[in-house]
Order: C-alpha cells, then structure tokens, then sequence
C-alpha cells in the first residue's frame, strides 16, 4: 500500500536532549566522527488505494496539527514515499 | 558572517556607554519603565550598557524583585515571634527555608509557579516548574526528597483542557519520575475562573544536616567562579531578542526559542553531582539558575558575599554561539547552577564534575571592590553596584481598592436559598458530590506518579498529607498538605488566606505529625487592578495574621501575578504548604479505617457553612460568607490528633474540608475498601442542623477518626479534658461492603467506587 | 555526617552480630548509571535480606568480587532513545555479561525495570520493551504469579504463588515474536505473569523472564519496593496487611542470598 | 554543515502503540484517508567538514548498534541529505 512519510525535527533553537544524549554516547562507542545529534519523529500514513491531492492535503494538515507541536517542532517534509525507497 | 566576528563586534561597553550619552536603548520592550529607566541611569550616572540595561530589565521585574508585593510580603517577617524562629535555621530571602526538625537534620521546602509557561506548551512547561523548584531545593545544600503539585485547570469539559491536563500532568510526571522523586501529593481543581490561566504550582521538598546548609553568597576575594550543568541557549529570552540591537550590525537576529525544554536528565545527573560536591565540602557558595539566569545569579552571589565578582563572559559555554553577550546574562536555560569555590579546591571540583560528565566553565572570580564587573573578551560592558541590581529594584505601593462588587457577592447567600440547592435524595447527592469533578478521585493522575522511588514514603496520595521518613535509624520524617481555595478567598480574601492555612494545617496534624513551618505561592490577577491589589493585600494580611495565631512561620514561597485573561482575573489563589514532622513515621495515621467495630468520632461541631461550598458550587451558586474560622479550635483539634497518634488512640483519621462530611466518611470507605455504619440524628440535635447539613456543611476545625475499643475510654477523657466537643456516629463494618447512613440511605461501595473514579478517565483516557 | 542515605551498608550479618552469619562476606552489587534511581532502594532490599550492598558505577572495568548483581530501575541516561539502549555499552556491562554467562554457576544477575530493559538491549535476555498501551507513566500496586521458582532469584517462593509489587514505568509493555515467547514458554522461562489484568499490553502478560540457566532475570515491576513493612504496597497476596505494608518482593533477594551461601 | 539521517521504523509484526493512538485520533479530527500509521524515529548525524565513506560506515554502524534496537525496529535508511532535501 502507498505510503506518505511525514518528518518532524525539534526546532533547531530548542534543546533536544534525546539528540545530546545520543551525542554523548557515540564517542563512547568508538564514533567521533559527528559533531552533534538531533533526534525526531518520521510517520509513516498508509493509503487505502490512491495518493489523491487531497489525501495529501489531510498528511499536511495532520503534520501541522496532530504529528507534531508548532511550538518546539517543525515538519520538514511531507511526501509520498517512493517504493523503492521503501 | 561567522559567529566568531558577531561575538567580536560592536559590542556596547562602558567606555562606549559614557562617550555615547545619547544612544538609544529599547527599555521600553524589556519591559521598563521611564521612572525605572532614569532610576538606572542615575544608579550608574550614566546610561546603561546593552548588558546592564538587559540585567536590570530582568532583575527589576515583577517576577524577579516582587515590585508590587513586596510592601505587603513584609508582613510574614513582621508578624514572626521568637517562639516560631525556634526551628528556622534559614528564613525567608534565601532560596528556600530551612527547618530544624532535631537529631542534627534539617529540611527545606518551598512550593513556586510555573503558570504561564503551562499554558503556553503544557508538557515543558509544567516539566521545567518541576525542575526549577528542585533546583531551588539542591542550592540549599539539601538532597530533594518529594515533590507535589496543586494545580488548578478551567472547566473539565471546556475543549482546551484536555490539552493542559494531559500536557501537564505528563509533564510533572515526565520530569518529577525522571529526577527519581516521589510525588506525594497535590491538588486537582477545576473551575471557570482558570480556563485561561491554568495554575501549575510545583513543591519540593530537601532534607540535610544542620552542617550542610549553603546560602547562595559569593565570599572570599580570589576564590572562583564557575558554572556549571548545561550550556547556556537562547531560552526565555524571546521577547528580549530587541538587545540583537545592542550589537549594532544589521544582521537578523537569530531566531530565539518560544518555550524551554527540560531535561530530566541533565537535572539528576546534576543533583548527584552537587550532593558529591557538599559531601566533598568544595563548594562555598552555590545559587542556582532560574528566573533571569546569569543576571540573577551574579548579582545575587555578589550581593550577598564580599560585594565584588569579577567575570569574563565569553567563557561561558554556549548552545547557540550567536547569543549577544545581554541575551547570554537574561538567558533562562534549564540545568545550570553557579558556585563559589576556594583555588584549593579547583582540581577536587573539576574531579566529580569530570566523575558526571557534567560540563563546566570558570567564569572570574570573587572581589571585594563591592562591583560587579563583566568582561566581553577583556573589555569591560557591566560595572554596577550589585546591590543595585539584585537588591534595590523599584518598590511600589499600588492603589488597592476592596471592590464593589463584594458587598453584593456576600450578600447572595446559598443558605438563604437553600430549598432550590437542597436534594430530596441524600444518596443521589452524595454520588453526585463524590463524581464531581472537584471530589471524584485523583488516581488518574497521580497513577502517573511515581511515589515509590527512595523506598521512604509513609504516606502519599489519597491521604491527607504526604509523609516520607528522613532518617532510617530513627523512623524520624515529615508530612506536607498543600491547600487552598479559591472560591472562599473570592468571597472573603482575608478568610480564605487563612482558610488555605488552617487547612494544611488540619491535614498535616491528621496524618499525625507537628505542623512547623509554612511556606506559599499566592496566585492573583494583575496587581494593576486595584481590586486585584486588594485581594492581595488582605490574603497577605490574612496569611500572616493566621500564621502568628498558629505559631507556624513562612519560611519561603512565591507570587505569580497577571493569571488573567482580559479584564477577568482567576479567584485569588493563595496555595499554602504546610509542613510537619514526626518522631517516628511508623506513627502516621491514614484516612482510612480496616477494623471491624472500631468506633467512628467526629471532632468538632457543624453550623448550617454551604457558601462557597462544593455543594453551591455544584448547584452553580458562589456567593455569601465562607465558613467561620476558629485558629484556637484549630489548634486544639490538631493536638488532639497528634497525641492520637503518638499514643495509638486512633487507627484512621480524616479531615473535613471540601465536600464535608459526606466527602470525608466516603473517602475514608473508599481507602481501604471498608464499610461502615453511621447514625446522624445526635450530631443533629446536638448542632441544631438537618441531616443534609450535616453531611454537606464545610465547618472547619472538624475531622472523623476511628477509635479501636480499648481506646474509646482514653479517647474521650482526652477529648473532654481539652473540651473539644466529640460524638461517637458509627462504627466500622467489615461485613456490610457500604457506607451506611441510618435513616437516610446504604450506598454500596461498589456503587460509590465506580461513581467516584470514572470521572477523569471518562473526561481524559 | 553526610546528607547522603548510606547505600553501601557495612556487612549487615543475616542472624546476629556476633559475627557467625552464614551471610558474612557475600557481597551484592547495584550498578549505577547515570539517571539510574532505584539504587539505594535497591541496596536497602539487600540489607533488610541480610546480605551486603555495594556501589558499582558503570564506568568501572571492575566487578569488586561481588557475588551477584543487580542492575535497578530508574531512567538512565534519561531513556531518551530506548531504555536501556546507551547503558547497555558502559564499560562494566561487558564484565557483566563475560560474568553472567556460562551456566546455572555463573554471576546471578537481576535487572529490574530499566535494569531489564538494560539487558535486553544488552542481549543478555531476549525480547524488548516498548511504551505502555496507555502510552503513560503507570504507577500502580500490581499482582503478579511466580511461575518459575527455580531461578537463582525465586527459590524462596513456590510455583503459583502471588504477589503484590509496586509497578511504574512507561516503557513496560514487553514483545518478543511468537517463536522466542514459545521458546520462553517452553522452557519455563516466563518467570513471572501480571495477574488480575495485564496493565501495560506486555505480551501473554509477561512481567519478568530469565535466559536458559536461570542466574540472569529481569522482571519490570519493583520488588525493592516492597521489601519493608510502612513503606511498600497496601496490600500482600498473603492477605489484608496494614497500610503500606507490603513486603512480597522480599523474597527475591532472600533467594538470592541463599543460592549464594548454600 | 553536511547532515547524514538515519530512519529507524518498529517493525511491521511489532505492535506500534503511538501509531494506533495517532490512527485512531485522525478520523477525530476529520482526516479519514489512512488506512494505518506508524511511528519511527529520525536521527540527523552532524558532520563537521565532508561525508567521507568512512563516516557513513560510522552512521551504518550506529544505526545498527546504538540507534536502533533489532529485535523491534528496522532501519529504513542511512543516508547524506541532500542540502535542498533539508
Ligand atoms: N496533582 C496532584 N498530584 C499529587 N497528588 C494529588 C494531586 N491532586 C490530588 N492529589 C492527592 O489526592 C488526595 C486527595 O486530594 P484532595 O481531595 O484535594 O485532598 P485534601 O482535601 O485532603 O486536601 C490527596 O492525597 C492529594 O495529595
Ligand atoms: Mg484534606
């Protein structure tokens, strides 16, 4: 069945301990490669069918509403997954 | 352009400030004042840098320097007597009071706001309340022992209070269980007047030796000073983002974070982390961050120290690098605490900050030249007294008026009208008071409490206070009850202050222990409205009266004010924690009875008291007197029950408060699951009151305990030689499975339970 | 005197004080982790057992010679990315896991809570733990079934019998596929079951398991909090108690005391 | 500075509590076009100069290990994000 992916990152100004915290452990586990962490949120909507516009419209509306928190969060995308993209 | 050239250019300093006399700057969007401004400017002689002008914004506001409370705050110093400094170690003006509760230990305590903030994002909000409050408790030098949170939200079924209820008791939870805290107790209140203005009041409490005690001072000309805990973000400074403008150049300011997001984590790590420090002694002075950040905890330590610190702020460690140096000392990030430590002592604090993976920066250090003065890559851009900033902000005494609408209000009583709000049937009304959303049960929040961690708690909810032991060897602890009512300060704010005290008060002493100590946060509209101002002024006066007539002091709290929408203010909201102490927990009593035939008492008498009760309240009525109050029965009730419980007279005892009698011998059913049997008609004619009064009246100075039989005789004796007025109105029934009012009705407790718990889950699961 | 409850009691002897106790020199360790919480409760349990606690910080590479391990509840490393999932790589994990595997005669190990979910992540037990199906923190006195008495931690109770113990997690709900519950099941490694109502969804109601010889175990809710009278549950699986007088997870550690002298 | 996301979805067989919740509030608020959703996570990997191989051998490694747990979820990608892409 299609799916939308919808994406959703802490803004970058607000503290995200869970991305500190990953951060924190990598060195320990021999990764120093990275010089920071942020964690956040992919959904994935499964559609019955087609990707209408529409049906897309609602993910955005669900993005900017239910899926994520306008306050701390930004959904930086929206999109119907490729297949092979899985 | 690169952060590097940002944090070096045009930066304001003090050389800039004395040959630039005429250069603007944005008080007015930070909130000042013109008198406040040129009060400023005369203080220095000169006008303000960017920084100094963002430290003086902060540390002379409402929040920070109590502007317009503090002229009536002062009543809570006035009105102690030697006899109640007898256990504070520590009185109000530190981070918290600290209370000597004997055998060498001490406890802390002290209950703060976060109102707004919970409004704004539920969860962060309520989360970083928790955390500010606890780090309140650890600047003590204290390990925090429990936390509790009386929170007020708008109507259960109003559409936006499914967001704050979930949020916030999410994040209390998220926050208070994450820091290993139990929770013991608290409020859940619903009501129109905070629909807006949701209350989130936060509670913890500390426990140290007598020895361990730290003030937040900065001593010692050369010793340093370090911060330490999380790096220092943008956070809470959004609306000070205008100081970009003290950096002169045109780039956009970078954006600012609209909430703080607490981490639970970062905060035990440091708990565990400062607790290692005090045991280590390698700290002199600690304070921690809170409320205007480094402005706060510069000024504070200075002022309270030698009079001097000396400070390079480039050395603090920074989240955002594009932060201006005013932005960095108005920054409200959580998780960051400032101490004074000895050079000696450098290498043993770097060891435990190393030990916790705690990062650190050594900011400057101690002087005595009584300034304070701030470095931006060695130039200088704040050198103030201070005392000037910490201590001297502006004090006003705003006009106060009693309104003019409270003689209407007082004279609308419900008992007057009492036959439309009268039920026919007790039973149903008894069901309905006990579904209400005020008196249904609170297990759906404080299941999401952990109050189990530390293996202390004697006492949690649904008891009438929490209680957690503090000393292993010798049961030794304390109990705590919040209170307040919102509705009775409205009808009478001088009353319900005091009613709010009596209270706790009341419910510590039920638990079985010695109320000691108080502390409050006094929750209000704006003290722009003289009405408002005078709610105030006589919930102080009331407060304060009431506390000298107990023999109880304030040792610390806080004032939240503007909690309103438009021109409509939330009730006056004085939230007021009592604490007491124990010799032993073992001795605590619970609120309810398990012994078959154990003998029901009621203590103290009923007067026909339904206005402002949950009753009215129920039946949609606010108006008339809030019930009479009398501090010397009070005080008798509460030796009685102490003494109970020191001397095994008493198997359970509750209080009557909210929802009178018919709330309390439900309750008390409920705890354990036990029945009982219970005739009314003496109580009655004794009182000279109907059965539906008896059960709904709030009178005060009154609570229901059951008495094992051995100990009916001691009991009485006891109670006749304090001739405090006591009837016998039941007895205990393991057999019966309900709560059985002779006479009047059997209420199954299946039927009460039921009723009773599926108001919550039925508004929020 | 320091503020800081002990949580390394001197050798506490089980019997008396003059010095016979079988008990004298088995040492239990709780390992700390940063953001861990239950460790003096933890430490407390040992105590009031008979036995001796001592600290482990989960940055040493050293076990001290302890007898046996528990890893305690809490929120390590703030569970921000799994519970469990950063501890699990802390230097004295690797000691830990060297020492616990090898047979029924290797390091007993109990993880409780975020210790369990410590060692799943650490593969030391199977399975894992996602979020409640209510999704919030739940605290609550739970009652659960022994259903294997003979692992290192639940020899002093009987098989079938009940207990009441504090539970409180968010993250307590416990999968596994079907092939590795069979396997569980099969060889009656499901050690402990909630009864009267699963509370977080955790698969065939599973509260605690063991691996194959039955020295590790892990189990969600708290038995340290239950193991003295005034401070534990309401209620006993034994019956009425008085209030907050619930001490049935006592046991757990008593098993493991005895295993360790006997 | 060049960001490696890694994705990491729970398992199709494994039971996603949030994504039911979220699934069932749609309909609530008027969206009914999906049919299921699923919660994952997203990690942004900061790397401080270029995405050498070696680095997203080092984030493959960390997906692997650190950021997800085998038994309840896959790793849906380990992958540079392009700089439009944000
Ligand atoms: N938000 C809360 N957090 C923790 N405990 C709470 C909360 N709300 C209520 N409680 C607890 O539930 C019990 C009943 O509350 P309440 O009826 O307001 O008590 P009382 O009338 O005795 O002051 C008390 O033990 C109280 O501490
Ligand atoms: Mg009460």
């Amino acid at each position: 069945m299609p799916r939308i992916v919808v994406d959703v990152m802490p803004k970058p100004e607000i503290l995200d301990p869970q991305g500190k915290a990953i951060a924190g452990a990598l060195p320990r586990i021999g990764l120093t490669g990275f010089a920071g962490v942020r964690q956040g949120k992919r959904f994935e909507l499964t559609v019955d069918g087609e990707v209408t516009d529409e049906l897309l419209e609602q993910a955005r509306h669900a993005a900017a509403t239910l899926l994520s928190n306008p306050v701390i969060e930004d959904v930086t995308r929206v999109e119907v997954l490729e297949e092979d993209d899985q | 352009m690169t952060a590097e050239t940002t944090r070096k250019f045009n930066i304001d300093t003090v050389a800039n400030a004395e040959t630039t006399p005429g250069q603007s700057l944005p008080w007015a969007e930070l909130g000042l004042k013109e008198n406040e401004y040129q009060r400023v400017e005369e203080i220095l002689g000169r006008r303000p840098t960017g920084a100094e002008l963002a430290m003086y914004s902060v540390m002379w506001s409402e929040h920070c320097s109590y502007k317009s409370s503090k002229v009536h705050l002062r009543q809570f110093g006035e009105k102690v007597t030697d006899a109640m400094k007898e256990h504070l170690l520590v009185g109000i003006g530190e981070n918290a009071g600290v209370v000597d509760i004997g055998d060498g230990w001490a406890v802390t305590f002290k209950v703060e706001s976060h109102n707004h903030p919970s409004f704004v994002e539920p969860y962060q909000g309520a989360a970083t309340g928790v955390g500010g409050i606890v780090r309140d408790i650890i600047s003590m030098g204290a390990r925090p022992v429990a936390v509790m949170d009386p929170l007020r939200f708008g109507a259960i079924d109003h559409p936006d209070t499914a967001r704050l209820v979930h949020g916030i008791v999410a994040g209390i939870g998220g926050y208070g269980n994450s820091l290993g805290l139990p929770n013991i107790g608290g409020e859940v209140v619903f009501d129109s007047v905070y629909q807006g203005n949701p209350l989130v009041n936060a509670l913890a409490v500390g426990v140290l030796r007598h020895e361990d005690i730290r003030l937040a001072n900065a001593s010692g000309a050369g010793n340093k000073v370090v911060l330490f805990g999380a790096r220092t973000g943008g956070d809470g400074i959004g609306g000070a983002s205008v100081l970009a403008s003290e950096s002169f150049d045109s780039s956009k300011p970078s954006k600012r974070p609209a909430v703080q997001v607490g981490d639970p984590f970062a905060e035990k790590v440091l708990i565990e982390c400062c607790l290692e420090l005090f045991k280590a002694s390698v700290v002199e002075g600690i304070q921690d961050l809170g409320a205007a950040g480094i402005s706060c905890a510069t000024s504070e330590l200075a002022s309270n120290g030698d009079g001097g610190m000396h400070v390079e702020l480039t050395n603090v460690l920074l989240r955002d690098p594009s932060l201006t140096p005013g932005e960095i000392l108005m920054s409200e990030s959580q998780e960051r605490m400032m101490a004074v430590v000895t050079p000696e002592n450098m290498a043993a604090f770097e060891a435990i900050m190393d030990k916790w993976a705690v990062e650190y920066s050594w900011l400057g250090e101690v002087t005595d030249t009584g300034r304070l003065i701030i470095e931006w890559d060695g130039e200088k851009i704040v050198d103030v007294d201070p005392r000037t900033v910490a201590h001297e902000g502006p004090v006003y005494e705003r006009p106060y008026s009693r309104p003019v609408w409270l003689d209407g209000v007082q004279a609308d009583a419900f008992t007057g009208s009492a036959a439309a709000g009268r039920p026919a049937d007790l039973r149903e009304a008894v069901l309905e008071l006990m579904a209400s959303p005020n008196m249904c049960a609170k297990d759906w929040v404080t299941d999401q409490y952990d109050r189990y961690v530390q293996g202390n708690t004697a006492l949690a909810m649904p008891d009438d206070a929490g209680v957690v032991r503090v000393d292993e060897e010798t049961g030794l602890g304390v109990a705590i009850s919040t209170d307040a009512n919102g509705r009775y300060s409205y009808l009478d704010p001088y009353e319900g202050a005091r009613l709010a005290l009596a209270e706790a008060y009341r419910n510590v002493a039920t638990s079985g222990a010695v109320p000691l100590a108080v502390t409050d946060c006094l929750n209000f509209g704006s003290p722009e409205d003289p009405e408002v101002m005078w709610q105030f002024a006589e919930t102080v006066r009331g407060l304060a009266d009431a506390c000298q007539e107990l023999g109880v002091p304030v040792t610390g709290g806080n004032v939240s004010l503007y909690n309103q929408t438009g021109g409509v203010a939330i009730h006056p909201t004085p939230v007021v924690g009592v604490l007491g102490v124990f010799d032993d927990v073992a001795r605590r009593t619970p609120s309810g009875w398990r012994e078959d035939g154990q003998a029901i008492y009621l203590l103290g008498t009923t007067a026909d008291e339904l206005d402002g009760s949950e009753w009215a309240n129920l039946r949609g009525h606010l108006g008339g007197q809030p019930p009479a109050l009398d501090l010397a029965a009070e005080k008798t009730l509460a030796a009685i029950l102490v003494n109970c419980s020191r001397d095994g007279m008493i198997d359970a005892a509750h209080d009557l408060s909210e929802g009178g009698l018919a709330a309390g011998l439900s309750e008390m059913a409920l705890r354990f699951g036990v029945g009982a049997r219970i005739g009314l008609d003496e109580v009655c004619e004794r009182d000279g009151i109907d059965a539906f009064t008896a059960l709904f009246s709030e009178s005060q100075a009154r609570a229901v305990v059951s008495v094992p039989r051995s100990e009916e005789v001691r009991f009485n004796d006891m109670c006749t030689a304090r001739n405090f007025p006591t009837m016998r109105i039941g007895v205990v029934d393991t057999e019966n499975g309900a709560l059985d009012v002779q006479g009047h009705f059997t209420l199954p407790l299946g039927v009460l339970r039921e009723a009773h718990q599926a108001t919550l889950p039925r508004h929020f699961a | 005197m320091s503020i800081e409850t002990p949580l390394i009691g001197g050798p506490q002897p089980l019997a008396s004080d003059d010095g016979s106790s079988p008990l004298d020199g088995v040492t239990v360790g709780v390992v700390t982790f940063p953001g861990t919480l239950d460790d003096r409760d933890a430490a407390r349990a040992v105590r009031l057992a008979g036995g001796s606690a001592v600290q482990l910080w989960h940055g040493d590479h050293d076990l001290q010679g302890v007898d046996a391990v528990i890893i305690p509840g809490g929120f390590s490393y703030g569970d921000y990315l799994r519970a469990g999932a950063i501890s699990r790589f802390a230097p004295l994990m690797e000691q830990i896991t060297a020492a616990a595997s090898g047979g029924a005669d290797a390091l007993p190990v109990l993880g409780i809570c975020n210790g369990f979910q410590v060692l799943t992540e650490a593969h030391l037990l199977p399975g894992s733990m996602i979020k409640n199906n209510s999704l919030h923190f739940l605290c609550r006195d739970q009652r659960l079934r022994v259903e294997n008495a003979g692992t290192s931690w639940t020899s002093e109770y009987a098989e079938g019998e009940e207990l009441v113990i504090p539970l409180k997690n968010q993250d307590g709900q416990f999968v596994a596929d079907n092939r590795t519950l069979d396997e569980l099941e099969g060889e009656g490694r499901v050690v402990f079951r909630y009864v009267d109502g699963n509370p977080n969804g955790s698969r065939r109601d599973i509260a605690g398991i063991s691996n194959a010889a039955g020295n590790v175990v892990g189990l969600m809710p708290h038995p340290e909090h239950a193991v003295e009278a005034g401070f534990g549950p309401d209620s006993s699986a034994r019956g009425a108690v008085d209030v907050r007088g619930g001490t049935d997870g006592l046991g757990i550690f008593t098993s493991v005391l005895k295993k360790l002298v006997g």
